[in-house]
């Protein structure tokens, strides 16, 4: 968030030109049923999408190492939260 | 006291208790990402519900998927994406100092989020209208005693399932709407602030720190919309 | 002592600063603020131990006649509600935390003082729902709102009480980012990361858990609520949803706020230790990285709570292994403590007492948590008395020791004035005793086989439970010691003066009490931590 | 006073000599740091005012042995923990099957042979017994101190523990989890009979239907007859000999037919359909009680042999 780093209009204006089309893909994809794969491609464009307005619209980008250790860290912990949980969802059915 | 006094014309903003405007800012940057952090596994925890519940009952979720209206979920993702850009622009222009641009982009801002809860209010009454006594209960899609899934076609177990994924879709979209309701107010204060010309290139945290929110809520809603409008081939 | 001519009070200070109602309640100077949550965790902790008196009498005898089952229920759930909520978690890193960090850092405040000052309200306000939740009807769903008991068959203020813990949440998160803030960005010149205090670094790390964990627990409590008041069928089995998730996102923030609580304790330790010895901490940053080692590694173990609960076998494996880890980090604390006293210069004063009875304690209860976290052995113990000792141990043996001992090591900074050291060492010890023979009888009982949360019990487990009661009426007449003559010292003590204990460490080169903006100007810091080998700076006797 | 409960079961003598080895263990290290604590804080008191202890940073030596030595006893108390649980989630094939279902302050137990009880379990000493848990409100935990085992009953799907009791005696049974009001007299007794007092148990007791006879009665009152018995229309696979067998299902994977899958067809019969039937089966789901799936299941499990011979097996 250093103040005088200001981004050029245009920077705007094309991630959220990116935005909308990626939108626009991830809801053409979900027209066909690709198996599993829907969720891996529904998943990866959402992932793209945050990651362009976490990097350009909130200027992490920018902001120096502290900023990507927080986001790091939290995402981390999610990512804790989630897998360790469904290793018991996803091994209640092994057999002994 | 000796040291302040002699700051030297130090901006009005400055805090006593930060050695310069470089700190203070540095400390309420990494404050407003560490309350994202934490909003991070807040929305983690109903996420972890969404995971288990898709993974035990899948059918129930993509019969539930069906009734939402993808439409409806696409405008309302441009909606929200488009207000991200008006708050990115309205941070571009507290940086350049133009202040009544700053004031124009949050109302903006503002005017999408009341698009965004509007859209989703219309959602919300054609599912809760049904419900609510005296209405027939046909669609009524509240999970509880007047619940009707026939609309889903979906029969047997999986029906009672779609319960379940109607109770997550109204939770995280409900969490996420009320995040949207205490952001508005937060951006028409800031707006305030800054037709008062309160902000300059030098100083305009707040405004950072409202568009940092904002887009946090814009990238949540990013993750909501496809996996609860978009489940399975539509 | 010093032979010069004895202490006297500055004469500008933070508590004359200002008077009334507004100096206080408006405040944002955060040692005020951390005297308001002072006074508001003890008034919690009376509370607490009220509904602990009502426990224990409840079970001096095994067919329950002393009181209801509902009055039991309510009474125990409360006791866990008021205990883990309003006081083991905002104990140490409110009041001493909130007070000690700023000084300890060379700053003039927390990076956030309106926030702090907000996070004090939220606490009061939480507390005030939460208080009519138990008091207007009761709760009794015990402190861990399992479902589908909470969301479906408890007839009891559930969502209220909900309501109230939910935003007493929010307390503890709003001081976690305020500590997190200033300890990043706000440190003296001079005072690199590994030059800070101990104490800091243990509150950074609470910090994280607070931050990261709390919401969690927020949301799940969030869901609890709406599946009671819109019948939504999250954790309903009958709707197709599932109590074990329930746990697993309940647990996933309540076994790292078990550090919350024990973390700060850990830190006050390190100073006290160190002081009363006068000697370097042993192994200043194994210490420092076990502290970041037990938050990263506690949100990795909660299953252990569940191994019973129907949850797979092999994920079970993998929390036991996890659990296993967890545990090497505070045996190397407790490890690096003992060694600093070797070759040392140790000093019984009341504050030592309390680390040796901390280190002591602790060592039971961390120890009897390798019982729990063995998946064999756990089966038989979960869910009995003896996890009600384990958890007693750290936090009334670990946290609450280490929570007075800090509050006597720096009460003459916190109000310039000397409490009577006497006292101070009997009740210390009568707090020992007392504690002992209320939970050490509890590990007997629990390998027997008694289960928690019993209203009536068979007869064979009375002796034990009588013992165990009899301690809890020393321990609580014990309590009461602090509570008195601490209060005294505040109003009849003798002028502390700046530095009683000669510890070394910024907070001791201000006045006692400190001045409203703590530094003239910022200190620069030269010296590693706890250089006792060179004397203190006394406070330049200029300003 | 007790203080030491009572060894009654084959995992007892293990379950205790694990527990006091690891209390070997933690009893050494805590003596051994209570000692250095109080022989470091006495030996090395201070003496005068200005005392100067020699400057000790650490030992890196010092810090790995006291990392690594805990961690390796650990891994032994880790390894032998596992194993321990992993007998403890794995019964024997000639366990004998009790259900036992947990409402709100009673537990109702069935034996195979049809004898129900409620809140006593009589067991002959030294048979394997395989409990199948479950709740019909809350959750609860069937918890036998003497045998230490205990297995939390979560409505809404079966838990599973078992044990051999190796002593005669009646043993404590407790709920070991919250559960409202009653939580504290949830309780009863594990009575272990010589296999000769079991029997005359078993025939003192009044002559109840077997489950699988019930469960057929049953079978026929919900006319699941019409789809599932041989020469039938055939909309529904045929049930004799399926119990234990492994079913190829319409999804392609295969499941074995036991009474996890039996119990989630018969609720939710569109989540697993066996290949080559169509999802035609309406859901029990609120018409059968958890009681009642049970016999359904003792009886579909009964079909091993086809129905006519039902009735000979029936009067031995």
């Amino acid at each position: 968030m250093s103040g005088p780093h200001v981004l050029p209009v245009r920077v705007y204006l094309g991630i959220f030109a990116a935005l909308s089309v990626l939108t626009a893909i991830t809801v053409a994809t979900a027209q066909f049923d690709f198996g599993p794969l829907n969720n891996l491609v529904a998943l990866g464009i959402a992932t793209t999408k945050a990651t362009l307005v976490v990097l350009y619209f909130m200027h992490a980008r920018y902001s120096g190492k502290l900023t990507a250790v927080v986001i790091a860290t939290s995402i981390g912990f999610l990512f804790i939260l989630f897998f360790l949980t469904l290793t018991d969802y996803l091994s209640r059915a092994w057999a002994l | 006291m000796s040291e302040l006094a002699a700051g030297g014309g130090q901006h009005p903003a400055l805090q006593h208790h930060f050695r310069d405007l470089e700190q203070q800012k540095a400390a309420s940057s990494l404050g407003m990402w560490v309350f994202i952090a934490q909003e991070i596994l807040f929305f983690g925890g109903i996420f972890m519900a969404y995971i288990v519940y898709r993974i035990k009952y899948p059918e129930a979720f993509v019969a539930g998927s069906h009734h939402l209206s993808w439409q409806v979920g696409f405008f309302n993702t441009l909606v929200l994406i488009g207000s991200s850009l008006t708050m990115a622009m309205a941070v571009y222009s507290a940086a350049i100092g133009k202040s009544r641009r700053v004031v124009g982009f949050i109302l903006a801002t503002v005017l999408l989020g009341s698009v965004f809860l509007g859209v989703k209010y219309f959602e919300y009454a054609e599912k809760i209208g049904p419900c609510l006594p005296g209405a027939s209960g046909v669609g009524c899609l509240v999970p509880g005693e007047r619940f009707d899934a026939s609309a889903l076609g979906v029969s047997g177990e999986a029906a009672g399932h779609t319960q379940i994924f109607y109770s997550l879709y109204f939770g995280m979209t409900g969490l996420h709407a009320l995040h949207m309701i205490i952001g508005i107010p937060i951006l028409l204060v800031i707006a305030r602030a800054a037709w008062k010309e309160r902000y300059s290139p030098e100083w305009h945290t707040p405004v950072e720190m409202v568009g940092l929110y904002w887009h946090f809520v814009d990238i949540v809603w990013i993750f909501l919309f496809p996996l609860l409008y978009l489940i399975g081939a539509h | 002592m010093m032979t010069t001519q004895a202490p006297t009070l500055p004469e500008k200070h933070y508590l004359n600063a200002g008077y009334g109602w507004r100096s206080w309640l408006l405040t944002t100077d955060h040692k005020r603020i951390a005297v308001l949550y002072l006074i508001s965790i003890t008034a919690m902790f009376a509370l607490g131990s009220f509904y602990a008196a009502l426990v224990r009498w409840n079970l001096l005898v095994p067919d329950g006649s002393h009181m209801s089952a509902e009055t039991y229920n309510k009474a125990f759930t409360a006791h866990g509600v008021i205990m883990v909520f309003f006081f083991l978690i905002p104990s140490i890193p409110a009041t001493l935390g909130n007070f000690l960090i700023p000084l300890m850092i060379g700053a003039r405040d927390l990076a956030f003082p309106r926030i702090n000052l907000l996070s004090w309200y939220i606490y009061v306000f939480g507390a005030a729902i939460t208080l009519y939740a138990l008091l207007a009807g009761g709760l009794d769903t015990g402190w861990t709102f399992y479902t589908p008991y909470s969301t479906v068959y408890a007839q009891s203020n559930v969502v209220i009480a909900v309501v109230g813990v939910f935003v007493t949440g929010f307390s503890s998160i709003l001081t976690g980012l305020n500590f997190i803030v200033t300890i990043h960005t706000m440190r003296a010149p001079g005072m690199t990361w590994f030059r800070m205090p101990l104490f800091v670094w243990a509150h950074y790390a609470t910090s994280i858990i607070q931050v990261l964990g709390t919401p969690v627990v927020a949301v799940t409590i969030l869901l609890v609520a709406l599946e009671r008041i819109f019948h939504f069928g999250f954790f309903d089995p009958n709707r197709g949803g599932d109590p074990i998730l329930f746990q697993h996102l309940f647990w996933f923030y309540s076994h790292p706020a078990v550090y919350i609580m024990i973390l700060p304790a850990m830190g006050v330790i390190s100073e006290l230790i160190t002081c009363f010895s006068r000697k370097r901490i042993f192994g200043y940053s194994f210490i420092a990285m076990s502290s970041l080692a037990i938050a990263v590694i506690g949100f990795l173990v909660w299953a252990h709570h569940m191994y019973v609960s129907g949850m797979a076998v092999y994920s079970a494996m993998v929390f036991s292994a996890l659990t296993y880890l967890v545990a090497v980090p505070s045996a190397i604390k407790t490890f690096n403590w003992t060694a600093t006293l070797y070759k040392g210069s140790v000093q019984w004063d009341t504050p030592m007492i309390y680390v040796f009875c901390f280190i002591g304690l602790f060592l039971i209860g961390g120890l009897t948590g390798l019982f729990l976290g063995n998946l064999g052995t756990d089966v038989h113990l979960t869910d009995t008395y003896f996890i009600v000792a384990h958890f007693h141990y750290i936090m009334v043996g670990g946290a609450i020791m280490g929570y007075l001992g800090g509050l006597h090591f720096w009460w003459p900074k916190i109000t310039g004035r000397r409490y009577l050291e006497a006292w101070g060492k009997v009740s210390s010890l009568l707090i020992f005793v007392g504690f002992n023979l209320t939970f050490f009888p509890q590990f007997f009982l629990g390998y027997v086989g008694m289960p928690r949360r019993y209203h009536v019990y068979p007869e064979e487990f009375q002796v034990l439970n009588v013992l165990s009661t009899a301690g809890a009426t020393i321990l609580g007449f014990g309590y009461l010691f602090p509570f008195s003559y601490l209060t005294y010292s505040v109003f009849k003590g003798r002028p502390a003066g700046n530095n009683p204990w000669k510890a070394k460490g910024l907070e001791w080169t201000t006045t006692s009490p400190p001045p409203a903006h703590n530094f003239d100007e910022t200190p620069t810091v030269t010296e590693e931590a706890y250089d006792y080998a060179t004397p203190p700076k006394e406070k330049s006797a200029l300003v | 006073m007790p203080l030491l409960p009572e060894q009654a079961s084959s995992f007892a003598g293990e379950v205790d000599a694990l527990f006091f080895f690891i209390l070997g263990v933690s009893g050494l290290f805590a003596v051994g740091i209570w000692i250095a604590l109080l022989y470091f804080g006495i030996r090395y008191r201070r003496r005068s005012d200005d005392d100067r202890p020699r400057e000790i940073y650490g030992s890196l030596a010092l810090e790995l042995t006291w990392t690594l030595i805990p961690l390796a006893i650990m891994t032994v108390m880790f390894v032998w923990g596992a194993k321990v649980f992993f007998e403890l989630n794995r019964p024997p094939d000639d366990a004998m099957t009790v259900s036992v279902v947990g409402k709100r302050w009673m537990w109702k137990i069935q034996h195979p042979t049809g004898h129900r009880e409620v809140n006593e379990l009589h067991v002959p000493v030294g048979r394997a017994v395989r409990l199948v848990i479950t709740s019909e409100d809350t959750i609860h935990s069937f918890f036998v101190p003497a045998f230490r085992i205990k297995k939390d009953a979560v409505p809404g799907r079966y838990t599973m523990a078992w044990f051999r009791a190796t002593k005669v005696g009646t043993y404590h049974l407790f709920c070991a989890e919250y559960c409202g009001l009653e939580h504290s007299k949830m309780i009863g007794w594990i009575v272990v009979q010589t296999p000769e007092d079991y029997q005359g148990w078993l025939a003192g007791g009044p002559r109840p239907d077997s489950p699988a006879a019930e469960g057929e009665q049953l079978f026929s009152e919900l006319i699941c007859s019409t789809c599932h018995d041989p020469g039938s229309s055939e909309r529904g696979p045929v049930l004799t000999g399926l119990f234990g067998r492994t079913v190829a299902l319409a999804s392609g994977d295969t499941v074995v037919a036991d009474e996890v899958y039996v119990r989630e067809s018969i609720l939710n019969p569109a989540a697993r359909v066996v290949a080559g039937y169509q999802p035609l089966m309406p859901t029990y789901q609120g018409l059968v009680s958890e009681e009642q799936i049970i016999t359904l299941i003792a009886y579909i499990e009964s079909l091993q042999v086809s129905p006519s011979a039902l009735g000979r097996q029936e009067a031995e």
